[in-house]
Formats: structure tokens, sequence, C-alpha cells
């Protein structure tokens, strides 16, 4: 394994979190990619040590293609759910004029009322 | 049979509010045919049973679990089943005239659940199985809160129908983890088996604790009596029915079967009967303060199920046939005196006792049916009351406890005693007496309409009952003394089981019996200055504030708990979750860090610097407060991840990561270009620290996994097999190519599948602002 | 035997794109939901017997033998969430439709829901590690969907929380099973289950809760189910109603799933971490609910509730636990349904359901009364309805491991479910009807109450058929707690 | 309505390049069984022409016109890919196994025929309905 490799999966979650836990869509989205593009590093590091790509024509030594394979398809998925996010913030934008993310307007009414009746 | 009968209750009940469409208040006839075949089976039964032989039936239902409905009906069930049954009967009769005038939208669901509660009842006082026990038990529970909420236009009722649900479903809980101990203690859920050979031991002393718990809210003890009273707001026949003659007994009833086999046990004296003493003294002094006739019964009523819990807690012999004879005593006249009410109510209009004048002086009958009632109640010579009340006044005479515990129980029921006998008088002065009416009160009395005798007829029938089985004994002594005996205390027919006696002699019994009536007439000589007392007397924390007060708390907790967890915003979410995910699996994961033996720093130089520049990268990225810039720098670090993608020998990876983010770049823009330029200010430095520290240890903790992960690899990877398996089996040479479309085309499917959904999802989302879709239009 | 395991993905997944492809016609896109739905409801009901006469089935997908390809798997466990999940699908579906306008949406309702129904029946009977993260996503995207098919703002809001938090778990997940490969070099759970077996210790525990906290953001366990209270109730009722019936249970089955046939050895006894993180999770998710005045919002919570006895019956890790912890799933999949059902019934008749503004109902239909009250005093666990059941047989699970302090928990927090249905019933169900409504029966349209009724109809079948359930439940529980039998039909060894 | 582009230039290039990168799209999605590319590589390459057309015409629906909707795409991509799944399963096979056979071309030697290249022209098509869908919807000027 690569430490070059866990060490950048790990800067890039970090930043991903950093991003994720803003308020503003529009950066929770980015931090998404840098959170996947984490994600996706860790499963290639698993597959071990660098190899050749895998295209079978008798030559060794290739790179484990599972793991490939998982991480093509988690990029895919992640990408239609990101894409997904945005139009959300895309539609936020249309109503609010906005892309923040609210809090939820029952729970600050219950956290209101618990504390009223707190200080009662 | 017993299921059968239960079923047949079932049916009645689910017939009834269709029948009651048609047939009005004479659904309440139709719903008569239930108690009634039960209370025939049970006569036909009687005999058998009596000679010791019970009805058993059984239906299997989760052995697993020890749940099993299993039924065997003793002499005491026999009993208790023909109190349910009986009373029921009347009940039905009652309520047919008492509904009389006013045809109310839920008669048929009224009748409806007071069967399903019979059907209830009958199952609770024959069941064997503790579960099945239970079961019935909260299904009583259940319909009680329908029945008492009956007039849930009312605010007060559905109160009232709550707080009798909460109460007795708190005291349902204990019950039921008091079962499961006992049940795991004795290896079995036969009552009747578990009561044979009881179990002993630390884990039942805790049962019978939680089981007289839940006893004691189920019958109304103190502190748990509250819900009684305001159960009142029930109409008439169901307070009759369940809140005095039936119901309330169910808690008396477990009371009953335990103490025989554990009355000896160290905490089980002490606690049931000093609740129920407690029990006792507060009811009575309650019921003298009421000047709702109800209200006195109700409180009446906790005072009398104080007794008997006091009476049957003993466990021994003569406690338990004493306790009997009180029970059978207390469900005639009470159900009496409660439809007596009912009907003055109904007659009158009130059934306030300030109000109330000379009703006696015209409603002979009703009057005699009262005073009857009532004299059982107060036990006056020649009642059943008395007959009983002597008995009950005996065993303590003998004392199961020695030396001056004893006197002080006999102290408290004596007094107690006193206090029914004063509220027995003050029921039938308030009922019944020319008084006058009270200071700024009208008057009813005189011009009160006479009850047909149909109406009249339910409440008399106990109440004579009452005065017969005072005055002739014999015949319902022995069912009593069988019922005893079928409760395991009387061993020997010897004195103990001897029947029923009028007159006993000249015994330490009959002078309480004479003090209690004494002390008794003195209290009511005396009402206007014990009136009076009361009144100024400082009142105690009622339990009915206690209820209140806990709803209160319940609430606040709820809110605060809810208000603190559930904060509504979504970057604490997300801290929150990060943190567990770190906090919860690093705790372990920093005891075992390692590193895996083939770690190299890079795999090259490039690879190095490639790192090197992503994290130049991110460092910028979190920064930014442009949304272009950022979004541009976002792709930049996907190209350099392809980079990587590359170095690894990823090509197709690369590949698509490249087209990716590209595409990616143009949506993010497409959707920017409407949204402001910068993101909003930044938030104060203090919850900037926070996050970078919570994203810093998301980041570190996946770093350090992953190395000990590693470290742990010992078997070759399924990826490197798969590589031999691509040409013969998949027929390609593209490895990944062939996994994604063939070895793993499932997870394919699931990808382009969330694609698909994506896009139909985006598309809704986008087109949703521009009212109907222009393809729609087309 | 492979088409059993298949169609129940293969033929959602084929209905969705026929749906789409005719998505300007109404009544085909209902003809070929209904029809898909029902023909995958009869192959979980062949398969539940398949599996119950002869054990686990095992078949792989693209013909490669395990570990190497994709293994779809069915159990006692699995089959059983496949009925019980498919009717209710099914039902649900007949309710939308009966509901005018909830799946008109563009034509995107049909072919979503089946997605979801795809993601839902993969997620149950995968047998690879990365293939249920697929499935998850599947039924995880179409959720974000439907959550969100109204636009309206309140929904935009919630689908924001809703999809950043299980998307961030989601990627999580990918971590997990990254590092999982990393340590193992295999991704099939047959497989895993071995190979897990040779890695320290340590490190087993550590990815065991891991997986626990990750799949319990999915599951709403506590401290990480503030999601769901938001987001549930903005969406249309139906598909709130088979959010609740279902996606948490999907969570919960792979939390199981998961600590049982990968994690075994790292849990020898009972888990006082788990059952604490089960006692909190009932409480504080009824706590939640007493809070509330919002039908939805109360149901809302108590999904939170529920979640808790599920997880205390895995944290004893005995046979009586998870046989609770199995029969509590089931029973919970149509109590929860059929509650939402009715609430949308509520909603649909008085346009809401806050109980500040409804009121007298049990006057107005006394049907839609009964419809309520049965499944509601099932989910506070009275006897003698389904929810009974399985909650006495966690109570004398834990008190036989003196468990005593959560089996506690667990019967307070039956007790508070009871009090805040009360709360519900009362409020709306009892008192004054509207003026303007009152004397006035309520007209509800007949198919959403027919559906309804089937499923409250199923809540008292559990409950009077417990046996033959609780015996399977018990069944799956061992075979969950020995999974020597699933390992070899996979592995063939 | 085809609209006037704003510039000559840019339109007719667009078209140039729209369909050399659409012949690039076929080949990667042919070759993709052996050699990097595939499927999905190819429809978001066929998915970028479309953009790139559609961005020359200011995303003005009216272009579009007379073009498949890119929900049949999505429908048809899966349609085509779950139908060989449940079409090997129906052949007796597992689900989604794969099948090929060689053939003997004159001119191009041994080729492979895979039914994986069948379920891979599902994924390009799905893709590419996807890429449209989206790109297109969120192109189009708000009202």
């Amino acid at each position: 394994m690569s430490l070059a490799l866990a060490v950048a999966a790990g800067i890039l979650v970090s930043g991903g979190l950093y991003l994720v836990l803003q308020r503003t869509l529009t950066r929770v989205v980015l931090g998404f990619g840098l959170l996947s593009h984490g994600a996706n590093l860790v499963l290639l590091a698993a597959g071990g040590r660098a190899g050749a790509v895998p295209l079978v024509d008798g030559r060794r030594g290739m790179a484990d293609p599972l793991v490939q394979a998982m991480i093509l398809t988690a990029i895919v998925i992640t990408f239609g759910i990101t894409a997904f996010l945005l139009a959300l913030a895309y539609r936020s934008w249309q109503l609010t004029r906005d892309d923040q993310v609210e809090d939820d307007r029952e729970d600050r009414r219950i956290a209101r009322l618990a504390t009223r009746r707190g200080r009662r | 049979m017993i299921p059968a009968l239960i079923a047949w209750h079932a049916l009645v009940a689910s017939a009834a509010p269709v029948l009651a469409r048609r047939l009005g208040r004479r659904v309440f006839l139709w719903c008569a045919l239930a108690p009634a075949v039960t209370l025939g089976w049970i006569v036909a039964v009687a005999p058998k049973v009596r000679a010791g032989d019970p009805a058993t039936a059984s239906i299997r239902w989760v052995p697993a679990l020890g749940l099993e409905l299993g039924f065997r009906m003793d002499g005491f069930g026999l009993l208790m089943a023909g109190v349910v049954a009986g009373i029921g009967l009347l009940v039905f009769a009652y309520a047919r005239s008492y509904f009389a005038g006013h045809e109310h939208p839920k008669l048929g669901a009224l009748g409806a659940h007071l069967v399903g509660f019979a059907g209830a009842m009958f199952g609770l006082v024959t069941a064997d199985n503790v579960f099945a026990l239970f079961v019935f038990w909260e299904l009583t529970a259940v319909f009680s809160f329908l029945l008492i909420g009956f007039e849930d236009t009312k605010g007060s009722a559905r109160g009232a129908a709550r707080e009798a649900l909460l109460i007795t479903s708190l005291g349902g809980l204990a019950l039921l983890a008091g079962l499961v101990l006992l049940t795991q203690a004795a290896g079995r859920a036969s009552l009747a088996e578990i009561l044979a050979s009881p179990p002993r031991g630390g884990t039942v002393t805790a049962a019978l604790v939680l089981v007289v718990v839940g006893a004691a809210t189920k019958s109304a003890q103190v502190p748990f009596h509250s819900w009684l009273p305001a159960a009142m707001e029930a109409p008439t026949p169901v307070s009759a029915y369940l809140h005095s003659a039936t119901m309330v007994k169910a808690g008396v009833y477990l009371v009953a079967r335990f103490a025989p086999a554990y009355g000896a046990t160290g905490v089980w004296r002490p606690l049931v009967i000093g609740i129920g003493l407690a029990t006792m003294l507060v009811g009575g002094y309650r019921a003298l303060r009421q000047h709702d006739l109800k209200l006195l019964l109700a409180f009446g009523t906790i005072s009398q199920l104080g007794f008997l819990f006091v009476v049957f807690g003993a466990g021994t012999p003569t406690a338990t046939k004493a306790g009997t004879a009180v029970l059978l005593a207390h469900a005639l006249f009470k159900a009496a005196l409660f439809l007596v009410t009912g009907i003055i109510d109904h007659q009158a209009h009130t059934r306030d006792i300030r109000r109330l004048d000379g009703i006696g002086r015209h409603h002979r009958l009703l009057a005699a049916t009262g005073i009857a009632a009532a004299a059982s109640m107060a036990g006056i010579p020649l009642s059943f009351g008395f007959v009983a009340k002597e008995l009950a006044l005996e065993t303590w005479i003998d004392g199961p406890f020695a030396g001056p515990g004893n006197a002080a129980v006999l102290a408290g029921v004596v007094v107690a005693s006193m206090l029914t006998v004063a509220y027995s008088a003050r029921f039938v002065w308030g009922a019944f007496a020319a008084k006058g009416a009270f200071p700024g009160a009208r008057a009813v009395g005189a011009d009160m309409p006479a009850p047909s005798l149909a109406f009249l007829a339910p409440a008399a029938l106990p109440a004579a009952a009452g005065v017969l089985f005072g005055l002739v004994p014999g015949r319902i002594g022995s069912l009593v003394v069988d019922a005893a005996a079928a409760l395991g205390s009387v061993a020997a027919k010897g004195p103990a089981g001897a029947g029923l006696e009028l007159w006993h002699g000249f015994t330490p019994a009959l002078g309480l019996s004479a003090l209690v009536l004494t002390g008794g007439g003195v209290l009511v000589a005396a009402r206007r200055r014990v009136e009076r007392l009361q009144t100024d007397a400082p009142s105690p924390v009622g339990a009915a504030t206690g209820y209140q007060r806990s709803l209160e708390w319940l609430n606040l907790v709820a809110d605060r708990t809810t208000a603190v967890l559930q904060n509504g915003s979504l970057p604490t979410y997300v801290a929150v979750v990060t943190i567990t995910v770190v906090v919860v699996p690093g705790a372990v994961l920093v005891r075992h860090l390692q590193v895996p033996d083939g770690l190299v720093a890079a795999e090259s130089w490039v690879q190095l610097a490639v790192v090197g520049l992503l994290a130049v990268a991110v460092g910028a990225l979190v920064r930014i407060h442009r949304r272009f810039a950022a979004v541009l720098l976002v792709g930049a670090v996907g190209f350099l991840v392809a980079g990587l993608f590359v170095l690894q020998g990823g090509a197709d990876l690369a590949l698509t990561l490249v087209l990716i983010e590209t595409l990616g770049i143009v949506i993010f823009v497409l959707v920017l270009r409407h949204l402001p330029e910068r993101f909003r200010a930044p938030v104060g430095r203090g919850v900037v620290a926070a996050r970078a520290a919570v994203a810093v240890a998301g980041g570190v903790f996946v770093t350090g996994f992953l190395l000990t992960a590693g470290a742990a690899r010992t078997a070759a990877p399924v990826g490197e097999a798969l590589i031999d398996q691509a040409l013969p089996l998949g027929g390609g040479r593209n490895v990944v190519n062939v996994i994604l479309t063939d070895f793993r085309a499932l997870d394919t499917l699931g990808e382009i599948s969330v694609l698909l959904v994506a896009a139909l999802g985006i598309g809704a989302l986008v087109t949703a602002g521009r009212g109907r879709s222009r393809e729609e239009q087309r | 035997m492979n088409a059993l395991l298949a169609l129940p993905v293969g033929l959602p997944v084929a209905g969705a794109a026929l749906a789409l492809l005719c998505r300007r016609s109404r009544p085909a896109q209902r003809a070929i939901s209904t029809g898909v739905l029902v023909a995958v409801t009869g192959v979980a009901l062949v398969l539940l017997r398949e599996v119950e006469a002869s054990g686990p089935v095992a078949g792989q997908i693209g013909g490669l033998a395990a570990p190497l390809g994709i293994t779809l798997v069915a159990d006692l466990f699995s089959a059983l969430m496949l009925v019980f999940a498919s009717v209710t699908v099914l039902t649900v579906l007949v309710y939308a439709v009966g509901q005018r306008g909830t799946d008109v949406h563009r034509g995107v309702f049909h072919p979503v829901y089946l997605l979801l129904t795809a993601g839902v029946c993969l997620a149950v009977l995968t047998g690879d590690l990365f293939n249920l993260f697929v499935a998850v996503e599947v039924m995880l995207a179409a959720s974000y969907v439907l959550i969100t098919l109204g636009a309206t703002r309140e929904q935009v809001r919630s689908g924001m929380t809703y999809v950043v938090v299980n998307l961030l778990a989601s990627t999580l997940l990918l971590v997990a099973i990254g590092l999982v490969y990393a340590a193992t070099g295999t991704v099939n759970l047959a497989d895993l289950s071995v190979k897990l077996g040779d890695v320290p210790g340590g490190l087993r525990l550590a990815l065991a809760l891991l997986f626990f906290v990750v799949l319990g953001v999915k599951a709403a366990i506590f401290p990480l189910f503030f999601w769901l209270p938001d987001a549930y109730p903005t969406a249309p009722t139906p598909v709130t109603a088979v959010f609740a019936g279902l996606l948490t249970k999907v969570g919960v089955y792979l939390v199981i799933r998961v600590e049982t046939l990968l994690f075994r050895p790292a849990f020898p006894g009972p888990s006082t971490l788990i059952l604490a993180v089960a006692a909190i999770t009932m409480l504080v998710g009824v706590l939640g609910a007493i809070a509330q005045n919002d039908i939805k919002r109360i149901l809302s919570f108590h999904i939170v509730s529920q979640i808790g006895y599920m997880v205390f019956g895995l944290g004893l890790f005995s046979l009586a636990g998870i046989a609770g912890a199995v029969f509590f799933v089931l029973n919970q999949i149509v109590v929860k349904t059929s509650l939402f059902l009715v609430c949308g019934l509520v909603e649909h008749a008085t346009g809401t359901g806050s109980l500040a503004r409804v009121s007298g109902l049990a006057r107005r239909s006394p049907l839609l009364a009964a419809l309520f009250l049965l499944p509601a005093l099932s989910l506070a666990g009275v006897p003698p309805l389904g929810g009974f059941v399985p909650k006495l047989a966690l109570v004398e699970a834990g008190f036989a491991l003196d468990r005593w302090a959560v089996a506690a928990a667990g019967l307070l927090a039956g007790l508070l479910t009871l009090f805040s249905m009360t709360k519900i019933w009362t409020g709306a169900f009892w008192g004054n009807p509207e003026p303007a409504a009152a004397g006035e029966r309520l007209q509800l349209p007949g198919i959403m109450v027919g559906a309804t009724a089937v499923l409250v109809a199923a809540t008292l079948a559990v409950g009077v058929a417990a046996r033959p359930l609780y015996d399977l439940s018990e069944r799956a529980a061992a075979e969950l707690l020995r999974p020597d039998g699933y390992v070899v039909e996979v592995l063939g060894r | 309505m085809t609209g006037p582009s704003r510039s000559p230039i840019l339109d007719v290039g667009s078209r140039a390049v729209f369909h050399t990168v659409l012949v690039v799209a076929v080949y990667l999605l042919c070759s993709g069984h052996n050699a990097p590319g595939g499927g999905f590589i190819a429809g978001l390459v066929a998915g970028a022409a479309f953009v790139l057309l559609d961005a020359a015409n200011d995303f003005d629906p009216a272009a579009r016109r007379g073009r498949l909707p890119p929900e049949v795409l999505l429908g048809a991509g899966l349609a085509v890919a779950a139908a060989t799944g449940l079409t090997s399963l129906a052949a007796g096979a597992t689900f989604l196994e794969s099948d090929f056979v060689s053939l003997s071309l004159p001119g191009f030697g041994t080729v492979k025929a895979t039914t994986a290249l069948v379920f891979d022209v599902g994924v390009f098509l799905l893709v590419l309905g996807m890429v449209l869908a989206v790109v297109d919807r969120l192109g189009e000027e708000p009202e």
C-alpha cells in the first residue's frame, strides 16, 4: 500500500467534510465531490500496489481490476445523486432565491416551546 | 367452551353497531345475549366445578414464548365469572331504559364496547396462562378507555379516559414484567401450576412487587386511585359494571390468587395490606366530602377495594373466605347503588345531593332499594355485607400477624369501617331525605317522574339478593366456601371451611361490629361538624394533581429532549454523524493501529507530487468564497484524482472520471449562473474551528483505519482471480469492462437505475417552476 | 432457482423501463406496476416456501462461481422480508392509484416506485457487500425523487437534509467497504464471513462498529435518526407510508445481516453498547413523538422509537433476542405502513393532519377510527394485536439475560407510545367535529379505504397467526446466529 | 424553427464536431470489451456531442424538435439492459450471464460477438439520455 495514497484519501475526506458541514448547498455539493474522491481512493488503496492497466495481453503484474470496477460504479452513482442535489439547489433558488439550507421549522417551533415552558 | 364463549362475545359485539342502526336502544337486549349465554353455561357447569373439577380449555398461540390461550375455571373463577355475567345481564337490561329519551349516535358502539368488555373480563377471570391473563387484562383497559370516553365531545371525559388508560397501563407494564420474571423463575406459564409450587428467591420477590403494583393500579389503590373518580364521566351503567362490580376487582382477583401462595413471603403482607389500609382510609375520608352521588360511590369503591386488599392480602384460610364473601357482597350492593344513582340522575337530571330533596318520600321502591344496598355496604346486621364483614373482622382477631402489627391493622379496619358507615348514611340521606335544597340550589324531588319497573328491577334485584343472602347465608355461603377453597387456602374444611352465618354468637367480632356501627353513627350525627372539619383541613397533594403534574413533567421532558436532539439544523446533523462515525469505531481502533507490511511512502515521485498538488487544491477550496472558482478547483481536484488513477493502473477509471468531471462542471455552471456569485459571509471563528476539527478528525480516522485494515490482508484478493477469468468466461480483454458488463453486471444495472432515477428527479425539479412542462403542452 | 432470486430484482427494473416508455398512458403504467408487483409478491411467496423447506438458497449472477461474481442469497430472514416488503409495496401502490393525483406526476411516479422496489428487493437478497451498497443507493435515489416529487418549498428544504445526510452515510459506507476489502480482499458476504474470522480482533470490532454506525444512519438509530422526522412528513402520504414501513426496516435488516453474518465473533455475548443505543433510541424516539402536534410527525418519531426495539433484539445476540427482532421488523412493516395510510385518509378527507385542526373524526367515520385504533394499539404493544408478541419476546429475551434496564426501557417506551397514540386518538378522533362538517359522513375513496383495510387486517393476522410467524422468525434467527448453512450454500464448502 | 444560430462559425463547427464525436463514441462502445472504453464512457462522449450542439443553439428547445425525448432514451436503455438479463434467464442461464460467439469475418479476422455488448448498448443509451435530460433542462432559461 502507498502511504501517499492513504494520506490523499484522508485529505480529501477532511476537505470534503469541512465543506459538507456548511449551510450553503453549493459548498455541500462540492464537499461531496471531495468526499467521494476520498472514498474512491480508499478503495483504490485497498486494491494494493500500483500495476499495469488490466488488459489481458499476457503481461503480469496488473492492478486489481475489481476495485477499479467498484470505483467506476461508485463514481457514476455519486455523480447521479450529486446532480440531483444540484437540481435541489436550483429549485431552492427558484423558491427562495438562495441555496442556503434552512432549519426545520417544526423543530425550531418545538425548541422555542421547550425554552418557554422551561422558563415558566 | 370458554374460548367459544369469548368468541361469542366478539360476535355479539361486532354485530351491535350494525344492529343499533335498526334497533336503537333495544340493541342492548341483543347485547344481553352475550352474558346470558355465559350465565347459562356457568350454571350448567357449576356443580362439576364446585366439586373440584375445573373447566379447562386451551388454544396454542406462541408456545415458544409461553404464550397460550389457556383457561382453567375453578370455583373462584366460577364465582367471578358469575358476577361478571350476572351483573352484565342486569346492566344491559338497565341500559335499555337508561338511554330512553335520547337516541345517542354512539349507542351501538357503547353496546359493542360493553359486550367486548364483558368478554375480556370473562377471559380474565378464567385465564390460567399468565400471558393470556395479561392479554385480557389489557383488553379490559382498552374497553374501559373507550367506554369512559363515550361522551367524547366533553374534554373532561376525554381526559378521564386517557388517565384511566395510562395509569392502568403503567400497572399493566409492571404486571407484565412481573409475570415474565415469575414464569422464568418457575419455568412454566400456568398460573395454577406456578401457585401450586411457588418459586422463591430474590427475582421472585421483585416479580411479586411488580405484580402488586399492577394489581394496585387496576384496583385503584393509593397512590394510583385518581383515575377511578375521574372515570365517573362514563355513563352510569358503565360505572356500575366496570368501575365498581367487575374490572376494578381484577387487581383484587390477582391478590386473592397470589396471597395463599405468597402471603407468608417477607414483602407480601406489609406491601399489600399497607396499600390496602391506606386506600381504605383515603377512600372513606374522601367519600364523606362528596356532593355528587356518583363520586361518593366512587370513593366508596376505592375504600372497599382497599378493604379487599387488606382482607385477601393476609392469605390465611379465614381471610380468603372472608375476602370472597366481601367481594361478592360488594359487587351486589355497589352495582345496585350505582344503578339507583343512575335512575335518579336520569329522572331528576341531577345527582347532586344539594339539590335532591325528598325523593324517598315519593319513590318508596327506589328508596327501599337504595337503603337496602347501602345497609349492606355499611354492614348493618341482617345484610349480606354484615355477614361478610364479621368474617373479615374475625380474620384479624385471629391474626396472621403477631402483636402490635395485628392490632394496628385491626384498628385501621375499624376506623375505615366507621367511615364506611358514615358515607353509606350520607348516601341515603343525600339521595332520599327530605332535607330541603342547599342555599342557592334549585330543589328536585317531588316532581321527579317515577322510573318504570323495567328500569328499577335491575337495581332492585341485587339489592334484594344482598338482603336475602344476609338473612339466609347458607346457600350462598357454600358457594363462597367452594370459591375460597379453590384458591387453595382451605386445606381443612374445618372451622374455616364452615359456611357463612348470620349469628355467630357473642364473639369479639360482634363487639367490633357494634363499635363500628356506634362510631359510624357518631360520625353521622356530627356530620355538620365533620364536614366543616374536612373543608378546613389542609388538603394534601391529591393523586389527581400528581397525575397532572406527571403529565406536565413528561411533556416538558419530551419537548426539551427533542429540542436538543432534533434541532433541525443540517450542519449539526452532519457533525453528529461524523463524530459518531469517528468516535465509536475510533475508540476501538486507536488501541489496535497498525501499518501494512508492504507500505511504501509513495509509488513514485509523480504520485507524491500529485498528492501534494491535491493537498494544495483542497486547502484552497475550503477557503474560497467565489462559486465559479470553487467549481473550477473541484474540477482540478477531480483531474488530479484521475491522475492518481492513471498512476495506479486505472485507464477506464481515469477516462470516466475526466468525462464525469467535465460534465459535472457543465451542470454546475448551468445551475450556478443563477446563484449569487459569492457564498454568504463566513460564520464565527469558533464555528469554523469546530468544523475544521471535525473534518480533520474524519480524515485522520480514514487514513489510520485504512492503514490498519491494509495490515490485516493475508489472502490474495478476489480481483486477481478475475483477471484469469476475463477472457475465457467473459470473452473480453478489458477486465474492468468485462466485470462491469458481465461478472458484476448487476452492479451496473443498479448504477444505471440510479442514473435514470436521478435524471427523472432532476427533470421533475427543474421543470416544476415552469408550470406545465413544455413536453406536456405539445 | 436462480430465477426465483433474480426476478424480484429483474422484473421491477424491466417494469420501470416499460413504465417510462409508456409514460403518456396512465392506465398502461398502472397495469405495468400492478402486474410487476403482483408477480414479485408471487415469486416472494414461492421463494419463502422454497427456503422454508430446504434452507438457504443461493444463485450466481453472470455465471461466475462465488466468491468471484455477485451472489444472490435467500435465507429465511431475507425471504420473510421479501414477502412483507412486496405485499406492502403492492398495497401502497393500489392506495396511491386510488388517491387521485399521486401517481400522475409526469409519468415519473411509476418508474421510480418500481425501481425503489427493485432496490429494496436487491438489498434484501444480495450476498455481496458492494452490490449491497448499489442496492441501497438505488433504493435511496428513488426515495430522494419520491420525497421531493411535489417540489414544494418544504419538500425541497427537508429533501436537502434527507439527501445530504444519507449521501454522507452512503459515502461512509463506501469507505467502510473499501476498508473491508483492504483487510480481506473480498466483498462476497459468505466469503467475508469466513475471512473476517482471520482478521485481528481489534480491527474486526472496529469494522463491526463502523458498519453498525454507518448502517445505523440508514436505520435511524440514536443519535443518527434526526433526518427522518424532518423528511418523512413532508412527502405525499403513500410515499411516506412505504418509506416508514420499509426503508428504515431495510436499514435494520442490513444492520442485523452484517453484524451477524460478518462480525458475529466480535460479539460473543450481549453488547452493552448496542443495548444502550437501543434503549436510548426507544425512549428518545417516543419522547420526540410526544412533543409533536401533527399526526404524521408523531408517527415519524415513532418509527425511530420502534427501531430501538429491533436493535435491542440484535444487541442481545441470543436466539430469543434476534427472533424477537425479526418478528418485530416484520410486524412493524405492516403496522407502520397501515398507520400512515390511515393518516393519509385523514389528510385526504380533511386537508390536514394537524391535531389542532382535526377533531371528531370517529363520529364522522367510525370505520376510519377503527382502522386507526387497531394498528395504533398494536404499535403500542397492546395484546392480543401483532405488536404484543414481538414485544413480549424481546422483554422475555432481555430478562433471560438479566438485561433488566433495557427491557424496562422497552416496557416504558410502550407506555409512552400508548400515551402519544391516545393523543392522536383523543385529539383527532374524539371531540366535536368541526362545525362546518358536523354530522356529515366523511367521503373516502373506496380503493384507498380498501387498501388500508387490507393492511390493517394483516396487522390483525400477524397477531392471531403469531405462532407460524414466530416459529419462522426463530428459525431465521437460528440461521443468522449460525450462518454455516448460508456460507456452505454460497461457497459450496 | 431550426433557429438561426447566434454564430454561423460555431454552428458549422459544432455540427462538424458533433458527427466526429459521435463516431468516436460508437467506436468506444464497440471496442470497450477489449480496450478502454465501454457503454458508459461512450454514452458520456455522445452526450457531450449533443450538449455541444445544444449549447451552440443556446439550449433552445425548438432546435431539438424531432429528436427523441430523453425519457425514451432512458427507458429504452434500461429496457435493453434489463432485457439482456431476463433473456439469459429465459435461455436457461443465470441472470445477466453473457454468452459470446466467435465469428470469422473476411477482412476482419475473428471477431467475438458477445451479449455483453447488447447490455453495454443499453448502458450507452441510458447515459446518453441522462446527459440530455439533465443538461438540456438545466440549460433552458428559466421563466
